[in-house]
Parts: structure tokens; sequence; C-alpha cells
């Protein structure tokens, strides 16, 4: 049993068959990237995880228990983290204002009347957000306004505003697009990182193989809303049907 | 309840507690050195003008501010003394009040009763206002009555029409000289008798406020008398524009008299629907359809144009009267500002000269004193003929005019002319008349 | 039945003047993404267009006649249009009678010129500014425009009368046999606002310049990419959305005489029924427009004020709360429109 | 200080000193100069002021925090008034039991509204706002009558049950026997200062409020708050609800709102259904984007903007424009008087619509903006010295 599991799930959109009897197994503290041209419906299955999108079909289930029809908050303090395509932060806070929240999160549940404190004085809380910061290079900018920062600095924020809840499962959506590549490299090797010092396992959709190669060690491909493969990333190079779905795609 | 005679000893009470702390205090609300709020010391006294100035009502509330001017003018010996040369009572010498020099403060009431207190409280507070006089609705007039009385200063009621200024919510301290809904009804039926006749089916279109169904009571009961039927009363939203949904349901009712318990704005645009409606053609139980409005004013009927033609109702003054009063004030009024007074602009300088000479009499601008020569003070020389100013709810009686929309007008301000004169005693009520009934007048505040 | 047609006629006179004023709500804030406050004094603008047309036209010299004295007792003076000694009497009365129609011609260069400096002069600063400012400067403005209107006009409304031919009833049920008599000129509003919802909609489905702007409407930044120059057309729209608003102004002034505040009296309404029909959709603004007028209408009928009192002073916010619940985003608003 | 930081805690003692001195500072001018037209030291202005300030604040909770933009809080305002009026009725003059009272209902109808208008955002819940409280108004006006006497406005009648009257008790609102309506004036010179009891009461109530809504906007809640208007599908994703941070934030500031609606009626026993209308709903909106949408002190500071304007422009007349300006020659004098009338008496209107442009046009922040622009221009003046002496030194390097 992985910690995911995805049963025959299943999404119209009107006339689009946007999903279509997808399985997928992810394992506990694996990497697992989930591939396939545009359109192949890898956004739409990742939106059915979070609880944006309810399946028509199928079931998902993580830890043993079923996400559907719960709220993407309620799925979130089930242990499931979600990073964005474009970070999403916080953009009117400070860098440290951005990390307490999920701190709090993580404490206090999805809501807590907590009007009279000062929140500089939740010692606990501030410490733990200065020490993620700590952790993730990014110290010198807790005063900082998150939204002047550099595209890499807010994924590595919003990367660190994941991992502050300590999730058990981190969903990744096409981290390093639109990336320079040495922003690109420095990702990969935060998230190398995290993979191997966390006990935490990773779900991946990405366009770039090289991502893709360096980081899974279990890949799965879409392609026009079904899987087509699942396998080890070196089974996955060599296969024709890959590549075909892949070439057919950009030819 | 007595509780209004233990008032003053509390609030004197505190007061000196409060006081007792700094050094040199006069106290507002109790001060052994005033005898009453806002006591004039220097050589002047302070008069506070609190009319519409923005919203719909802001060119009546305009015309009044004319008219104080006109008659704070003539107070202090200005132009040509107006109906100061025509009013019965002689005192009034053109030297101010009791030799003080007359000044005045302005304020903008809004058309909203918190707007208005927030503004007569500013003259009584900040500029020592002794009397505060104006208003264009009932609402307001209600509201600010209360203030005055609470804060110890005399109101002299502007255009205010409802039952209640003068009934269920009368007070001491105010003074109504307009007219209200029981004597439009009065005034009205035994024209609309001889006009319509008896058997008439009547339908009442209200504004739904407080001022509306007072007015509504108050005519269908007088039309009633008279042997009509009353078909139906209908309320209308105060912020309806277009009244077209409750004229519809008119065409096929089987009334023959449409009544419109409207005003202002509400009046302009239900009048002018019902027009258009086609309802003056209108023949319904072999009787031509009529419509009647009770509370009638030069500005309505101007903003109604065309509309208003060979439709009655009632009205406080209009400067079309011949008497000698009427002709001076119009011809003062309109040497000054080229045009003629309404019937707003005539109530406020009847109240301010009524004010001037009651504090004449009274010899002193004490709100009890001032009250006391008010109360049952009988007068003419003001345009409306004979009239008292009634004690037991200090609302004025005298003549009511029946008008109707002029056919063939001769100017842009020769709306409507006078078709009856209806008689003081015709219009005058028990004091107790259930209409009026529920209120308590109080005794007099002077504040200090 | 008859009272059912009575009211479902006036429900959709007045759903005319929401739907044209929701119209050029929709518009601007479609096009500009302005969310505009001062589109009711528009409206209030274009009906004293026609107060002033008529004023114009019954400019008058002034003779005495002696023989009748004016209130103070004077010789009065006897005013006559100069359009009657220009044209001979009955064209000069005729060109005053028919004032409200000659208005809209009057008043399409002025409106357009109005939106158009309006846009150019302030709107124009405040695209990149967030809503609550837009609606800051846009009510100072509305409150200029109609203090400006109130200075030179006073705050009593004046009478603006239809032509005489136009003006009485006529018998619209006579085609179904039945006598259901309904006032001229409210029909021949009803009738202007559809030719002009039909002109607007089909202005922007049949020409070029309608479907750039349509499209700029759907995603401005890709056809900004063309290189076509939508900020003008964009203005463009700014000045017909005025005009629509006051023809609007314009062909209601018989209906109810104006005054300096009855575009506040409809700035309400007509955001509930540009938002009920969905913000940013021409089709569901005009739909909501006539929606709510006949609902109104409805609403207030003595059998249904009698069976719910008070039915008719709210029902036009219980319907849209109603929809907007049952439905997100109004009856046809697009997603992620107006919604942070 | 009392879990303040620094620059909070001066904030705060600014704000004390402000609002204990009101007297003074809104009174500079002697009472019988010309200029004393211009003093806002009487009692019912400065009452106003702070009222409408804890209006202000309370809405700036909702607003300025989260972001929702609410068109309908006059509604709490006037739900306020008539509880503590009809415990006037019902009990006595004592402010004790309404106000309490007031802020109880504004809150339970806050959470009514706010429930249902909270399941949409942006302007789709400012007009679900909106038709609330229009529908309390219209209703109010009219149907409602009963309770709320209508046109009139609520008020205290004399064969009203008031139970609890005492013998000696005074009959207009008070605190314990502390008549609001009292005040002790002290002539200092030409001066004269007005120190009103009902004054004194909202403003302490002002700074307790004030104080409340600093701690808010510092506390983990009022961070919550932000983030939902910063970006609330990162909330939702970050394991937190943003229904009832909302609604809590909507609820606070619909109970800001009764308590200014409860001390309305406490400085004056009237509740008129006016307060609920689009128009206050309105003001309050004006108020805070004017004074600083977000900022601690702005929505104050729009409030006594507002209120200035209302209540002293409008009792500007020609006869005082011509006390100013009799030093000119008469044909001067009628020229300026004819220019600034517009502006003054009935066109107040106009004037507080112009200064609505200007600020928002030149201030995008508000008048608070304005002050640290100031602020930031007297600083500079002092360090371009400075800078200008490193300029002129580093040549010579």
């Amino acid at each position: 049993m992985g910690i995911l599991e995805v049963k025959d799930v299943g999404k119209r959109f009107g006339g689009l068959q946007a999903l279509g009897d997808v399985n997928l197994s992810v394992k506990e503290n694996s990497v697992h990237a989930i591939i396939g041209p545009n359109g192949a419906g890898k956004s739409t299955l990742l939106n059915c995880l979070v609880g944006k999108l309810i399946p028509d079909t199928g079931s998902v289930m993580f830890d043993g228990q079923s996400v559907l029809g719960r709220t993407p908050y309620e799925i979130n303090q089930m242990g499931i983290s979600r990073v964005f395509q474009t970070p999403e932060i916080f953009s009117d806070l400070t860098v440290l204002e951005n990390m307490m929240i999920p701190c709090f999160a993580k404490r206090d549940g999805a809501f807590r009347m907590h009007a009279i404190e000062n929140m500089m004085s939740e010692a606990e809380i501030v410490d733990k957000a200065e020490h993620m910061l700590e952790e993730m290079n990014m110290a010198d900018k807790a005063g900082m306004h998150s939204a002047s920062m550099s595209r890499g600095d807010k994924r590595r924020l919003e990367i660190a505003m994941c991992l502050a809840q300590e999730p058990r499962l981190l969903l990744l959506d096409e981290p390093t697009a639109g990336m320079a590549r040495a922003d690109t490299n420095n990702t990969i090797d935060l998230l190398k990182q995290i993979s191997d010092e966390r006990d935490i396992t990773i779900a991946i959709i990405e366009h770039d193989m090289h991502v893709v190669f360096s980081l899974a060690n279990r890949i799965t491909v879409l392609a026009q809303g079904t899987p087509l493969v699942e396998d080890d990333p070196e089974n996955i190079r060599g296969n024709p049907k890959v590549r075909e779905a892949y070439l057919g795609e950009t030819a | 309840m007595s509780k209004s005679t233990m008032t003053r000893r509390g609030v004197l009470k505190t007061g000196a507690v409060a006081g007792a702390g700094v050094a040199l205090p006069t106290i507002f609300t109790a001060s052994s050195a005033a005898a009453y709020t806002n006591e004039p010391t220097g050589g002047s006294v302070t008069l506070g003008f609190n009319v519409p100035q923005t919203g719909p009502y802001a060119d009546e509330g305009a015309d009044e501010l004319r008219a104080y001017e006109l008659a704070v003018e003539h107070l202090n010996g200005g132009g040509d003394g107006g109906m100061m040369n025509t009013f019965s009572s002689k005192e009034l010498q053109g030297n101010g009040i009791l030799g003080k020099k007359v000044e005045f403060v302005t304020g903008d009431t809004q058309t909203k009763s918190d707007a208005a207190r927030a503004s007569a409280k500013s003259m009584i507070e900040k500029d020592g206002a002794v009397m505060i006089t104006g208003g264009s609705s009932s609402g307001v007039a209600i509201a600010v009555q209360g203030l005055c009385q609470e804060a110890g200063v005399i109101f002299m009621a502007g255009l205010t029409h409802s039952n209640d200024t003068t009934g269920k919510d009368k007070k001491a301290n105010g003074f109504r000289h307009f007219f209200n809904g029981y004597m439009s009804g009065a005034a009205l039926a035994p024209v609309l008798k001889n006009l319509y006749g008896t058997d008439r089916n009547a339908y009442h279109l209200t504004a739904d406020y407080t001022w509306g169904w007072t007015q509504e009571e108050s005519i269908a009961a007088a039309t009633e008398a008279l042997g009509w039927n009353t078909v139906n009363k209908v309320r209308t939203p105060l912020a309806a524009t277009d009244f077209s949904s409750y004229i519809a349901p008119v065409l096929n009712s089987g009334a023959d008299v449409l009544v419109l318990n409207h005003y202002g704005g509400n009046m302009v645009n239900s009048l002018t629907n019902a027009v258009q409606f086609g309802l003056r053609e209108k023949i319904v139980n072999g009787k031509q359809f009529e419509i009647v409005v009770p509370l009638y004013s030069r500005l309505m009927a101007k903003g109604a144009g065309e509309n208003v033609k060979g439709i009655h109702g009632s009205t406080n003054w209009h400067w079309s009267l011949q008497d000698d009063a009427s002709k001076a004030f119009v011809k003062s009024f309109g040497t000054k500002y080229g045009f003629p007074p309404s019937q707003a602009a005539h109530t406020v300088y009847c109240q301010t000269l009524l004010y001037a000479d009651a504090c004449q009499r009274a010899g002193t601008f004490n709100p009890c004193g001032v009250a006391e020569a008010l109360e049952g003070y009988e007068f003419d020389g003001l345009g409306n003929g004979k009239t008292l100013y009634r004690a037991e709810d200090h609302q004025c009686f005298k003549d009511v005019l029946v008008v109707r929309g002029k056919e063939n007008p001769t100017s842009e301000f020769d709306l409507l002319e006078v078709v009856e004169v209806t008689p003081a005693a015709q219009v005058t009520y028990a004091p107790d008349h259930p209409m009026f009934a529920g209120g308590e007048l109080g005794s007099c505040n002077p504040g200090a | 039945m008859d009272a059912l047609i009575l009211q479902i006629l006036n429900g959709l006179d007045k759903g005319s003047a929401y739907a044209l004023i929701a119209l050029g709500l929709t518009l601007i804030f479609g096009t500009l993404g302005v969310v505009n406050f001062a589109h009711g004094a528009i409206f209030m603008i274009g009906a004293f267009c026609a107060v002033t047309l008529s004023k114009i036209l019954n400019l008058s010299y002034e003779t005495i006649d002696p023989n009748q004295t004016d209130f103070l007792g004077n010789p009065l003076k006897v005013k006559t249009p100069y359009v009657e000694s220009w044209f001979g009497p009955e064209i000069g009365a005729s060109l005053i009678d028919w004032a409200v129609p000659l208005a809209i011609i009057f008043s399409i260069p002025i409106m357009l010129a109005v939106g158009y400096i309006m846009e150019r002069g302030l709107i124009k600063h405040f695209y990149k500014r967030e809503h609550a400012d837009q609606i800051l400067v846009t009510f100072g403005l509305a409150i200029v425009l109609q203090e400006i209107i109130k200075y030179f006009y006073g705050a009593n409304p004046i009478q603006t009368p239809s032509p005489d031919a136009l003006s009485g009833v006529a018998n619209v049920g006579a085609v179904f046999g039945m006598d259901i008599v309904y006032p001229v000129w409210r029909i021949v509003y009803f009738c202007f606002a559809a030719v002009i919802i039909a002109a607007v909609f089909s202005f922007l489905q049949f020409t070029t310049f309608g479907m750039v702007v349509r499209a700029g409407m759907a995603d401005r930044e890709t056809v900004g990419l063309l290189g076509i120059d939508i900020d003008r057309r964009f203005t463009i729209m700014f000045g017909i959305a005025a005009a629509v608003a006051g023809l609007a102004g314009v062909m209601y002034t018989p209906i109810n005489s104006p005054n300096y505040h009855m575009g506040m009296d409809f700035l309400v309404l007509s955001f509930v029924v540009v938002v009920v029909g969905g913000m940013g959709s021409l089709p569901g603004a005009v739909l909501a427009g006539f929606m709510l007028g006949i609902l109104e209408s409805f609403a207030s009928m003595n059998a249904i004020k009698s069976l719910i009192p008070g039915i008719d002073q709210i029902i036009i916010y219980v319907v849209a709360i109603i929809i907007l619940l049952t439905r997100p985003r109004g009856l046809m608003g697009r997603k992620g429109v107006m919604e942070e | 200080m009392l879990g303040l930081n620094k620059k909070d805690t001066s904030l705060m003692i600014v704000v004390i000193i402000l609002t204990m001195f009101a007297p003074f500072i809104l009174n500079p001018f002697p009472v019988d100069s010309a200029m004393a037209q211009f003093n806002a030291g009487y009692p019912d202005l400065m009452q106003r002021f702070v009222i409408f300030g804890i209006f202000a604040i309370g809405f700036n909770i909702l607003f300025g925090l989260t972001g929702y933009l609410s068109f309908g809080h006059a509604a709490f305002l006037g739900i306020g008034s008539y509880s503590v009026v009809w415990m006037y009725k019902l009990l006595d003059y004592n402010v004790i039991y309404g106000l309490p009272l007031a802020v109880l209902t504004a809150g339970i109808f806050a959470v009514a509204i706010g429930y249902v208008s909270l399941r949409r955002s942006g302007i789709y819940f400012s007009i679900l706002t909106l038709a609330f409280a229009q529908m309390s108004f219209n209703l109010a006006y009219s149907v409602l009558t009963p309770i709320t006497n209508g046109e009139t406005g609520l008020q205290v009648y004399n064969n009203d049950p008031q139970v609890l009257l005492g013998a000696n008790e005074a009959t207009s609102p008070h605190l314990f026997g502390i008549v609001m309506n009292n005040s002790f004036k002290l002539d200092v010179g030409a001066w004269q200062f007005t120190f009103n009891n009902g004054y004194y009461f909202c403003a302490l109530v002002m700074l307790l409020v004030f104080y409340l809504s600093i701690r808010i906007f510092r506390s983990p809640f009022g961070l919550m708050l932000r983030a939902v208007k910063s970006n609330q599908n990162r909330l939702s994703y970050t394991g937190l609800n943003p229904r009832p941070y909302t609604l809590a934030a909507f609820v606070i500031s619909g109970m800001y709102a009764g308590l200014a609606g409860g001390l309305m009626a406490s400085m004056d026993p009237l509740a008129g259904a006016e307060r609920m209308q689009w128009t206050a709903s309105g003001e309050v909106v004006l108020m805070t984007i004017l004074g600083g949408t977000g900022t601690l002190i702005g929505p104050v500071l729009g409030a006594g903007f507002i209120k200035y304007f209302e209540n002293i422009f409008s009792k500007i007349n020609d006869t005082i424009l011509h006390q100013w300006f009799s030093f000119l020659p008469d044909g001067l004098e009628d020229a300026v008087v004819f220019i600034i009338h517009p502006f003054i008496g009935k066109g107040w209107h106009l004037t507080l619509g112009i200064l609505f442009m200007l600020v928002v046009i030149f201030l995008p922040g508000g008048l608070v903006e304005g002050g640290q622009r100031i602020g930031k221009w007297i600083k500079s003046r002092g360090k371009s010295e400075d800078s200008d002496s490193g300029a002129t030194t580093e040549p010579a390097e």
C-alpha cells in the first residue's frame, strides 16, 4: 500500500474527458514524478488530490482515509502540502510573517481565535519560523516584504512554508517552470536535500525531463487523461510508448 | 409618572458635583449664572435657522432661509418692515428683540433627523442660539422639537404637516404655526362635497411613513364623513420614483377619486404618473375621475407642471391672497428677491415674528416666559386672518386655504388659485381628539 | 389578467431604465475594469440635457402687457420664446413641444464628450489603482457633478413634458381583444431602450471595432500584444457607455420630472442590477434589469402586498440575495471577475 | 507597554493625548473672533468625531485587514442605536444596560448577515451586505414602525414603562448619575473650552476599542486576516479555513458598529432610521479609504475629516463671509464672497466631493500617506543638509 492511492479516478468537463480511470500509487518516502505532454490531465489530477476538484468517479485515499469531499484546508491538515506552478505566497506580508502562518496552522489547526496575544510574543512560533528560514538560507530576508523577492526566492519561501507544516506528502506542480537554469538546479538540490533529510513523500508534476530524472525514483506517465506506464526512471527512459506519446505530441 | 419634576434636581446635583473640581467654570446645563440655556448677555441675541440645504427639499429650505433673513432685517429695523406693520401686536419696535440686535446662524438638516439634530445641537452648544426654527418635513421637526425640549430652548417649527408634531409628539418648548393633516381634511371635505358630490369611491396612495399615515387617516375620516367610500389605501415606499405600478391597479379598482398622500418629489412623480395613465380623462361609474392632493405647495406644483391643472388641495398660505398682511409680505419679499414667497417662507417668517413678539411681551428670552406669552395668544395681521396659538397643544388655529391648479397661468409663479378660505372654526378640533392623542405636552424646560 | 399584463408593461418600462444604465456600467467595467460610481450622475446629466434644450428653446424676450399685473402689482411682462418669433408661433410651439425627442440629437455629442473627458481626464489614471480608490474618486466626481447641476438648476424637480402627440394613452390590448390602456410615452421609452440595446449588441457583435473590444474584454493583454491600440478603443467605449446612460436619461424626463439627485437614486439599484446579472456580462445586465423591473412591479400589486406587507420595499434586495446565493456569479457572470 | 511594541505605544500615547486635550485642540480660536466659525470643540461634534472614529476603526478591521468591502455596516449602527433607546424605554436612562445590549444585538445580526454574505467574495459580497442593510432601512422606515418609530425616530415617551427609573434619576442618558449632556465651560481670556461628560465617556470607550484594535492588528488573528486579503488560495492550502476568520472579523466590526450606534443613542436619546441607509454605509467606507485603509489611525482621521466638513462648512453662510471679508473694498468683497459662495453652506457637498477627488488622486494611501509624506519631507530636509555636506566632501577624498 502506498501513502497515496488513486483508484479509477475520472473527471469530465462538459464533453471533454479530462481524466479517465487513473490509477496511481505513491509509496511512502519516495519521490514520485507524474509526467506527460500538455493537456494530459496532470493538473486536473493534482486538483483532484487536493480538494479543488471533485472527481466524477473513483477514489483517492491518503494514508487509508478518503480525501474526496474534503475542502483544501482539511486535506492540508491531513498532511498534504501543495507547491504551485507560480509561487503562491502572501505577497503583502513580510517573509517572516509568511513563515509564521503555516507554523500557526500546524500548531492551532484550521481556525483558532487568538485575537489579543501579540503574534511576535508567540516565542515557539517565531523560533520555528526563524529556524526554518535559517535552514533554507533565508534568515537574512526575514524582514523583507515578500513581494519584492526574486522568483527563485519566492519558490524557496513557498517550499519552506509547506515544509514548516511537516507534511507527509509534498505535491509540487512544475516547481521549476519558467526558471533560469541556475535557479532550476538550486531547486533540484533543495528538493533532493529535503527528500534525503526528511521523513517525507514527494509527488512532482513536471515537464522538464532533467528535473524528473534528477529527482524521481518512480515515474508515472499520463497521456490523454490515462496513465500510460508507471515504472522506475531507467525503464521509462527507454520505453517506446513514452517516446511516442511525447514525440507524437511535439511533432 | 412624575419624573419630569425630578429631572432638574438630578441634573443640578450631578452638575454641581462635576463642577466643583474646576476653577471658574460656567456649567452648560446647570449654572447659577444663567437663568436659562444660552441667556443672551451681550448686545445681541442669536437665533438658529435650521433648514434643509441639501437633498430633495433644498429649494424649499433656501426659500425659508430667504424669509428668515427678511424677518431678521425687519426685526432689526431694516427694509420696509413687511408684516411687522400689519401685525396686530405693536410691541416690536424695529430695534431687535428687547433691544438686542438679532443675529442668526444657519445649518443644514439634510432632511434627516440625525443631521438635523446635529446641526441644531451645534447651534445651541457652539453658537449660543436661544431659539431654533425651520425644517421642511415632520420627521425632522419632531426630532428637533424633542432636542429643543431637552436642551431648554424654544423650537418654532417650520413646514411640518403631520398631526404628530402637535399631537402624539407635542412638546412644551415647541410651537407650530403651519396647519396639519386633520385641518387639510376638514378644509377639503366640504369643497370636495360641493365639487364631486357625496357618492364617491376614493383610492389612497400614501407615502409609507408617519406623516403619510396621519394624513391618510385624516383625509379618509373627513371624506368618509361625507359619505365617500374608501376603496383602498396603498402604501408606497419613500424611495419610489416610478409610481406606475401603484397607479395601474387604480384603473380597474372601481375608484373614481385618487388621493395622493405624497409630498415633495414623491408627489411630483405620483401625480405625473397618474396623469400619464390618463386618469384625468377617465370616466368611472359615470363620473369624471378626479385626483386630490391634500397638501399642496407651489414649488411642488412647479415640478409637476401642466399636470396640476384643475387639481384640488389645501395649503397654509398663498401669495395671491389679497389681505393687507399678505400683500405687505409679498411686496417686501418680492422686492428683495424678485419672486413671490412660498408657503414655507411665509410660515417661517410668521414664526420668527411671533417668537420676537412673544419675547418682547414676556420681557425675557426665557423659554418658559416666551412659551407663556405664546400660549393662548390671539393675533391677526399675519396673512391668515385671526389666529389662535392654542395653549393645550401649541398649534395655531387659523383659516385654511383650498387651492386648485390654475388652468391658464400668467407667469411661472401663478400656478395655484385659491378656491375657498375655510374659516378657522371649521378646522378646529378638540385637544384630545383621537388623532392627536397619546402625547403629553409636559412642562416647559428653560434648560438651566 | 389585465392587471398582470399592466404590471408586466410597467416592469418592462422600469426595466428599460435599469437595463440601459446597467448596460453602460457593465461596458465600462468590462472594458476598463473600473467601478464607476459616477455612472448614475451621467444618467442625470443626460436628463438635464433635455431640460437644457427645453430651456434654450424657451428663451424668451419680454413685452409689457399693461392690462395685466404681476405679483407685485407692476405691469406684467409677457414672455414670448424667440423660436416662436423666428419661425412663427406654430412651428415655434411645436419645436418647444418636441424638445425631449430633439434633445436626443442634442445630447449625443454632449454625452460622448462628457464620457471622453471623464475617461481621459480622470478615470484613465485609476486603471491600476485599487477598486476602493476607484469608488472613492468616482463617488467624489458624482457628488461634484450633481452639485454643479444643483447650483444651476436648483433642487426642485423640473417638469419636461413629452410632445403632445406622444402624451396620452393608447389601448395596447386592442390587438388581443382586451382593453388595456397604457401611456404612449412609456411605450416609446421601452421601444427606444430596445433599439439602443440592440444597437449596442450589434455594434459589438458585427463590427471589427466591436470584435476587438470584445476580445479586449476577454483578454486585454493578448489583444494588446497584437499591436492593437486597445486603450483608445476602450476610451471610445467609455464615451458610448456614457451616451447610452445619457440617452436613457433624456428619454426618462417625461416619465418623471428630473432632479439633481436622480442619479444617486438609480446608482444603488443599477449596481444591484449589474451584480445580479453577473459582473462583466452585458446580456446578464440587460436580463437582470428587466427581471428586477418586472418583479418590482409585481411586488407592488395589492394582492401581494397584503400577503407580505412591505414586500415592495425590499423585493429587489430579496431577489438579489436569493440569486447571489444560488448562482455565485449572478445570472451570467464570468469566473474570477471582481471576486477579490 | 500593555503588550504593545514601542511604535504602537507611542501612537497610543499620542492618541490618548489628542483625545484628552481635544477640547483645547479643537477650539484654537477665541470665541468672538471671526475664525471662531472653525472651532470644532463643542460637545456634539467632539462626540461625533470619536463615535464615528469607533465606527471606522471597526470597519477597518474588516475592510482594512481582510479586504472584504461591506456596504451595509450602517445596519449595525442602527441596530445598536435602537437597542439602547429600547433599554431607555423599558428600564431607565442609564446607558449601562443599553450599550452591552447594543454590542450583543449587533453581534447577533452580524453573525447572521455575515454567515450568508461571506459565502461570496468581492463585489458579490458587497452587494449582499448592501441588500441586507437596505432591507433593514426600508423596513425600519415603514413596516417596522411599531419597533423603530419609523420616520420620526425611536424616542422615549412619558408613558413608557421605564421600570427602573428612580425618583431622583436624571431623565437624559447618564452613567450611574454622570449625565452625558452636562459639561463645564472654562473661560481662559478670550477663549472658552467645553468639557463634556458624554465626550469623555465616548473618548474613553474609543481609546479602549482603539487599543483593542491595535492588539487585533498585531495578533496572530490579525495576521490571518491580512493573509486572507493577501492570498486566500494559499491560506486554504496552508490548512487554514478562511471562512471563520472572515466571519469573526465581520462580527467584530459589526459589534464595533453596534457600539458606535449605541454611543450615538447614549449621547442623544433618539434613533433615526436614516442611520441605516446606504449613504451611511457609504460614509464609513469613504472615511476609511480617505483616512488610509488598513492603517491604525487612518479611519479615525477620515471620520474626523468628513464630520468636520459636514458640521462646520455647512454652517458658513454669506453673512459670515461678508463679515470675514469686510476689510476688503466693497466691490472686491462681493466678488470674493461670490466666488466662495458655491462651496459653503448648502454647497458643502461640493467641497467634500472635490476633496475626495483631490485626496484620492494625490494621496493614494489616504490622509495617513499625506502625514507620512510630510514626515518624510521634514526628515529629508534635515537629511539633505547632511547629504549635501557628504556630497561636497566626496570629491575631496
